[in-house]
């Protein structure tokens, strides 16, 4: 159990720039995720924490000790690698008892250990095979093992779940969670699954382009983020521009695509310029005349189980919403919007 | 980090060092030697020849049997590459695409002629073709030849056929690809480089090849190596044999350049022409 | 379906054919003859072992070793030093790839030229001479060239066939994931440790079979020992090239040929071997084994 | 294709000197095999076409797989071979396979001018006229004069020497040419009692070779003060490259390597009182030669003065015809006195065999 | 366009049983996904009716037609390759206008076509990259473009979304559906995305294990599912076993690990054994004391952004159920299900 210092860090290929001046820490004991879409840069800082990249500018501290000139070897950091990297020459059992022998943990440890593990990412019984005979998802669970395993300062996860259908990873990731609880380890998480993030997470640290963008608690961040980027990212959201029309006591009504609308009390001077955004599951078919009602015309329903998605067209603008499956099947709806479904982004 | 890396340049600086030595004396030392004059011999204890000329180049160009070699050695590579390639073709296309009951066997048995030590191909294959009349003829190496090219052709062909993702073939076709345009359209381009590579490995192959050329060809039919033989062995001429040598490797080594600059480069990206 | 199984099989045979009749004509002359058979240009005897008898002399036993001891000093000294080389070139060095250009250069030099240029700088008045001379190591050039042990020889085949173990090696190395480094790397595994348990046993097939080709080719070498080799003993294939076009004596050549062919055949097989049990040590050992104790 | 050229069955044993030029005429062509002098035969075939007509075509192959295409050939009706270079390595396999047409002897009108010695023996073998002579050549000691000023004449001084300078002196393994060769029968005639003895065997006599035990011991004693070369050739790049000061080489040989730069042209050359043997070089007509008359009018002419006189200037090699002088040789007519012959070919390759299990393979 | 019909269709890879009996029919004009988990057969099946396998068992037909005897080149079929299986020598622009090509639609024709797909994947101005510089996402859309683009009477999707950003998703799937439904085509979809089957699809197959599980429209499966494989896999269910106690006028009523509750009325006799399930999201917090009332301890909750997830022990049964953000966060909680949320299955 560590403490993790990432200061600064630039990394760069060529004259591409993966990572831009990340800059965060993790504290002993928690579980901080990395989010962001593909390609931007995720993989590339976890491994510069593990010290297979070495970065180009900026420091990275365990503990508040600079580790920059520690080799991988001599880190006390486990990563899940993306790409799995099992030994193909190794059973299941060699593969994840290699760090532990690495160790030299003695040997009936080692048996009990690797027992344990495997009995955590479902696999006991497959100690013999070889990566070669295993399914992708059994792959990456042999991956999540070894690094699991070796309880580390800090341990890496790399998309660890991927390969697994719904069910499994559920199950997995709760298992993962609670190890990680249990045991204390100061972990960083690698996902681009925004459910995933949300519900693993201590912190989660959403990153686009190479460049953070914002850092808190999940619900923190989904409640409210602070550009479109994140609150498109995490969830989905409608997002729109307005004018601030004028301030009342308890709210501040703006001029928008959607009509004239109250939302929470702000400052902005009035006639400036403003981009909000709301989420769908905010709806209310239910309607309370207390929030503002907005009247659209039904484009298309999508069954999605469990709800409908459905798709309006509000004065033009394309608006997406959860609607439970009750609903009219109309094609002009009228639905409400607590003021404090609205969000204010700063750019 | 920054210590490691000063090590690493280091180590590379002394390393290119150390290679250079290692390939560029030898060959330096043959430009001498190519250089000396006829009439000012390059004799101990001078460091260094008292003069260079080419004079001997053109002695050697006009008044030995270089041209006639040279001739020779390419017209045998450039008909070796050509029927190694066509025999090599239909045999690697059923190996890398149909998987055929018995393959591990047969890429064995197309192996066997690198595995036998040339010298004792050569001699045999020469016996077998003494009694059938093909000694001393230019059919007689070339079918020697296109023996050792094989093994090195279908290897490589049969390993881009291979390598063509089978779900491509199966688009190709689920678009209604006639087999004309399958086999220039997606086969051809897709081997290309295999293709390429194979026939060039051949040329090379064949231009070097000695042990044959010595058996079947000579008197009447000398190549490049055999004629090096000559001034390497009892007839040992430093300065012949330099020049042999240098007209020997230097066509080699722009060859390795193309490749190393062509096949790389289209070599890499290819790899990404789909997932997993 | 049938048919098209039937134009499968003939277009497999062109290849196939050239080099199964070339090559069993060969294998099969060269036995029948050692034995005295199938003589195609003398007259057929009928079945002798008097060849092998006669063959078996000490010249020929010389010439065994000799070739024995080439061959395996070299392929071994080569997959040796070609393995760390393959390594190093295997990492994201900056200009590895210029290296790797440059080193393999003699691959596409001809033997015999290569035994040539090694020649002229190990030669009386060569340039390594001239050059420990200079530095005044030596008062007196050293002789180097035709020395009884082969060492020239050696050297020469080191030269050589470096490029051509590399070729394989880089290859079996590039084909071990850089992750996967990374993944023992990060579990704390020494260096030693991961060329041990990770690099050897994932690319000692692709180092075996450089082995193997190596030692065949060197085994069987016949114009680098003619430029460079001592005056005595012969390798076997100058010999049996002697014997052949000097006294004519097909089937003593026959006999020859054919323990050449035997000891290929023994030395490749102990080989592989030997890397099988070592790959075995990574692959056998499971959970099974480690209940057990 | 066209029409083949239809070639009557003739035997020029069977017709005059005339009437095997004008068949030879008919011929037209000439396929002549050898091993060296590429230059000059280019000279001589332009030269032999404007005399004839005839189309001489030589091909400079290896000494080796000349005979082994002639013997490859041997079973054939027709071969393509007309004329071949006959030297040291092939007189036995000439012999033991019956390649050869002949006597050329009474054949060719030019051989009552040739050596009469190398028409009858050649490297110890009794030819009988089989083989028309086409030069002579003798080994001798040749010496690098910056470094010996008093080369050993006599056989005290050579010995002498060879203890004072120690890997100086240096002579061809004798498995690998004829200079090498020499050298040995040379130390047979001085340490094992002449070479009378041998005169007349076609087989090794036991007794007569019981005392060549003194000669592979004088050279045991000597393995690491005499350097073994591995050709002829290689004896003289050692010298020019200051190895060697003192070898044993073709008169020939070493001049044509003077002229190609190969050896420094201060080099000097000598037969020792002790003497050293030589012979020449001969043409020969295969039994399936296409082309026999013009074969033979080829040999004949290239046995002429005018080509002879051309010969021996041009590549310096020694005259086959009594009636020239060499002009440029190293040796002189002075030294060539000391010049001894071969024994029979039977002991050479007795003497070869037991060099090699001897000396060569002695630990 | 053309009506697919696959007939008790069998397919082995040596003693493997891949596909086993599957039959079913697929309209002229609408679209059909195969959903299930990885490895139950969907693309084999998908393959089988492409021709690139041959069926060991069974015939497939379109229009009525025994195609079993013609091969892939003369089906007129289009797949989109769950491996993309670009040509990689070819540029975007010639990947999409090969099969046009081979049919010899005229060049102006061609442009117009391949410009107008590309538009609906989201490429256009990539035309002149190679396969080798794209990104995977890109990549799967040229293969999804090539399929689209020749207009075949039955087009074939592997996984055609499964590597683009939720983002990505949602869009391409649309316009997929919109082609498909304005182009007429017939089409067979396969996915292991519950999400994506449910919305874009006029049926949907569950398979499992080569075996067909249900076919029908998305909400009659959803709502209706016949047994507890498919219940788990289309949307989350927790699965219960209980003894039928009586039949009332309007309900039936059940002993169960959740207690005695009410349950749709059904004809089995009392005392014999059921399996029902319920789905998480038919919970209510705001409870309807006419409904079933649970009590339950709340072991964990987990923030899902749009609501929470909830599980519960009850009776020592564990129990999933979404909730919305406000619940109040206690140990212990009450919420109601009404009957009609309990569907009886049949294994
Ligand atoms: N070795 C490299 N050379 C050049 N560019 C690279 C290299 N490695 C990564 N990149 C680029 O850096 C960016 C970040 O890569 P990274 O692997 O960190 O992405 P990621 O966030 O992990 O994405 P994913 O979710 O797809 O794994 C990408 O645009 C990638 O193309
Ligand atoms: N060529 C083959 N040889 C042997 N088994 C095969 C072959 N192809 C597929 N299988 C097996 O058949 C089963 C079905 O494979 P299929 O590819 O149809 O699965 P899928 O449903 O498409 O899965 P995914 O969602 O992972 O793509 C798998 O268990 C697979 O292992
Ligand atoms: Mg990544
Ligand atoms: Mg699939």
């Amino acid at each position: 159990m560590s403490k993790l210092k990432v200061s600064n860090l630039v990394k760069r290929f060529g004259s591409f720039t993966a990572v831009n001046k990340a800059d965060f820490e993790v504290e002993a004991g928690t579980l901080v995720t990395l989010l962001g879409p593909s390609g931007c840069g995720k993989t590339t800082l976890l491994r510069s924490i593990a010290g297979f990249y070495c970065p180009d500018e900026g420091s990275i501290f365990f503990d508040g000790v600079k580790v920059d000139n520690i080799p991988p070897s001599r880190r006390n950091t486990s990563m899940c690698f993306q790409s799995y990297a099992l030994f193909p020459h190794m059973s299941v059992w060699k593969n994840i008892a290699f760090g532990l022998e690495n160790q030299k943990v003695p040997k009936a440890e080692i048996i009990e250990r690797v027992a344990e593990v495997l009995r955590v990412v479902n696999l006991t019984g497959l100690e013999d095979r070889k990566p070669s005979q295993l399914s992708g998802g059994q792959q990456q669970r042999v991956a999540l093992a070894r690094a699991l395993v070796t309880r580390p300062d800090i341990i890496l996860f790399d998309e660890p779940l991927s390969n697994l259908d719904a069910k499994m990873r559920d199950q997995v990731r709760i298992e993962i969670r609670e190890l990680q609880l249990s045991l204390g380890l100061t972990a960083v998480y690698v996902t681009h699954d925004q459910a995933e993030a949300l519900s693993i997470s201590d912190r989660i640290i959403v990153i686009n382009e190479g460049k953070i963008q914002q850092a808190g608690a999940p619900q923190e961040i989904y409640d409210n983020p602070v550009n479109s980027f994140v609150a498109q990212f995490l969830g989905s959201a409608n997002i729109h521009e307005g004018a601030v029309f004028e301030h009342m006591p308890d709210f501040t009504v703006i001029d928008s695509p959607l009509g004239r609308i109250r939302v929470p009390k702000n400052s902005l001077s009035p006639g400036s310029r403003v981009k909000f955004c709301w989420r769908p599951e905010r709806t209310e078919f239910k309607i309370d005349p207390e929030h503002n009602v907005i009247k659209g015309n039904v484009i298309r329903r999508v069954f999605m189980g469990n709800l409908l998605e459905v798709f309006f067209t509000v004065n033009n603008q394309p608006v997406k919403v959860q609607a439970p499956c009750w609903i009219p099947d109309e094609k002009e709806l009228s639905f409400s919007l607590s003021p404090e479904s609205f969000i204010l982004l700063k750019e | 980090m920054q210590k490691l890396k000063k090590i690493s340049i280091v180590l590379f600086v002394v390393f290119c060092l150390i290679q250079l030595l290692w390939i560029g004396a030898p060959v330096f030392m043959a430009v001498l030697w190519s250089l000396v004059d006829v009439d000012t011999p390059w004799s101990y204890p001078d460091m260094f020849p008292k003069k260079l000329s080419f004079s001997q180049w053109s002695y050697a160009w006009n008044h030995t049997n270089l041209k006639r070699a040279m001739v020779t050695s390419y017209t045998v590579a450039t008909l070796t590459s050509f029927f190694t390639l066509l025999i090599s073709l239909p045999t690697s296309y059923i190996l890398g695409r149909k998987k055929p009951r018995g393959k591990r066997f047969i890429e064995t048995v197309l192996l066997l002629p690198i595995v036998l030590p040339g010298m004792v191909i050569a001699l045999f294959v020469g016996r077998i073709f003494t009694s059938i009349g093909l000694v001393q003829s230019m059919g007689g190496i070339v079918l020697g030849h296109i023996l050792l090219g094989i093994p090195y052709m279908t290897r490589l062909l049969t390993s881009s056929f291979e390598s063509i993702p089978q779900d491509v073939l199966d688009a190709a076709q689920d678009l209604g690809t006639g087999r004309i345009r399958m086999i220039f359209k997606i086969y051809f381009p897709m081997i290309r480089l295999g293709f390429i590579a194979g026939t060039i490995f051949v040329f090379i192959k064949s231009i070097e090849e000695f042990n044959l050329s010595f058996i079947l060809g000579l008197p009447t039919y000398e190549t490049i190596p055999t004629m090096l033989y000559t001034y390497l062995g009892y007839n040992f001429h430093r300065t012949y044999a330099s020049i042999i040598s240098l007209i020997l490797t230097v066509p080699n080594l722009i060859i390795l350049l193309l490749i190393e600059q062509k096949i790389k480069t289209s070599l890499t990206p290819r790899s990404a022409a789909g997932k997993g | 379906m049938k048919r098209s199984r039937l134009t499968d099989y003939i277009l497999l045979l062109p290849a196939f054919i050239y080099v199964s009749l070339f090559l069993s004509f060969t294998l099969f002359m060269m036995i029948s003859q050692s034995f005295g058979l199938f003589s195609l240009l003398g007259e057929t005897e009928g079945f002798t072992l008097q060849y092998w008898k006669s063959a078996m002399i000490q010249e020929s036993f010389d010439s065994f070793f000799y070739s024995m001891k080439i061959g395996l000093v070299s392929s071994t000294l080569v997959v040796v030093i070609a393995y760390p080389i393959a390594l190093i070139l295997n990492q994201e060095i900056r200009g590895a790839r210029i290296v790797g250009s440059l080193i393999k250069i003699p691959y596409f030099i001809n033997a015999m030229v290569a035994a040539f240029l090694i020649i002229n700088i190990i030669a009386y008045h060569g340039f390594l001479n001239q050059f420990l001379m200079f530095l005044g190591f030596i008062d007196e050039p050293l002789r180097m060239r035709n020395d009884d042990f082969g060492t020239g020889v050696i050297v020469i085949q080191v030269w050589k066939n470096i490029p051509f173990a590399l070729l394989i090696i880089t290859a079996s190395i590039a084909g071990v994931s850089k992750d996967v480094i990374d993944a023992a790397k990060d579990l704390r595994a020494g260096p030693v440790r991961i060329f041990f348990s990770i690099y050897l046993p994932l690319t000692i097939s692709g180092a075996v079979t450089a082995h193997i080709l190596l030692f065949i080719m060197i085994f069987g070498d016949f114009a680098i020992y003619s430029v460079a080799g001592p005056i005595y003993p012969q390798s076997l294939t100058a010999r049996m090239q002697l014997i052949v076009s000097n006294f004519l004596q097909w089937e003593e050549a026959s006999v020859l040929a054919t323990v050449l062919i035997i000891s290929v055949i023994v030395v490749a097989s102990t080989l592989t071997f030997i890397s099988k049990k070592y790959i075995g040590i990574y692959e056998k050992v499971g959970y099974a084994e480690i209940k057990k104790d | 294709g066209g029409k083949e050229k239809k070639e009557a069955s003739y035997d020029i044993a069977a017709m005059s000197w005339d009437e095997i030029v004008e068949q030879a005429k008919k011929e037209g062509t000439v396929t002549h095999y050898a091993w060296y002098w590429k230059e000059h035969w280019d000279k001589m075939a332009v030269d032999f076409e404007k005399a004839y007509g005839i189309k001489a075509t030589v091909v400079v192959g290896d000494e080796t797989s000349n005979f082994n295409k002639a013997v490859a050939e041997a079973k054939l009706a027709k071969g393509t071979i007309d004329v071949m270079n006959i030297g040291g390595k092939g007189v036995k396999i000439a012999f033991d396979e019956n390649l050869f047409y002949g006597p050329l002897k009474d054949i060719i009108p030019n051989s009552k001018y040739l050596d009469k010695n190398l028409l009858q023996f050649q490297e110890g073998f009794v030819t009988k006229g089989y083989f028309i002579p086409q030069h002579r050549n003798q080994t001798g000691f040749a010496y690098n004069p910056d470094k010996v000023k008093n080369p050993p004449r006599t056989w005290a001084e050579f010995e002498k020497w060879i203890d004072e300078h120690p890997k100086q002196f240096g002579f061809n393994d004798p498995n690998k040419g004829g200079s090498g060769q020499s050298m040995v029968h040379t130390l047979i005639k001085q340490l094992a009692g002449g070479l009378e003895k041998y005169e007349g065997d076609v087989d090794v006599v036991e007794s007569k070779v019981a005392d060549w035990d003194n000669v592979w011991n004088w050279l045991k004693e000597r393995k690491d003060k005499i350097v073994f070369t591995s050709s002829n050739a290689d004896s003289i790049v050692r010298m020019n490259d200051g190895e060697l000061d003192l070898i044993v080489a073709w008169d020939d040989d070493l001049l044509n390597k003077m002229k190609q730069g190969v050896i420094f042209d201060k080099v000097k050359m000598y037969i020792p009182e002790f003497g050293l043997a030589g012979g020449g070089d001969t043409f020969g007509i295969p039994n399936n030669a296409p082309h026999k008359a013009a074969a033979a009018v080829w040999i004949n002419f290239l046995t002429d003065q005018a080509q002879q006189q051309a010969m021996s200037d041009g590549v310096g090699a020694y005259p086959a015809r009594d009636d020239i002088k060499g002009t440029k040789t190293n040796l002189t007519t002075e030294d060539r006195k000391y010049a001894i012959p071969w024994f029979p070919a039977c002991y050479k390759k007795y003497m070869i065999e037991q060099f090699t299990k001897q000396v060569l393979m002695s630990k």
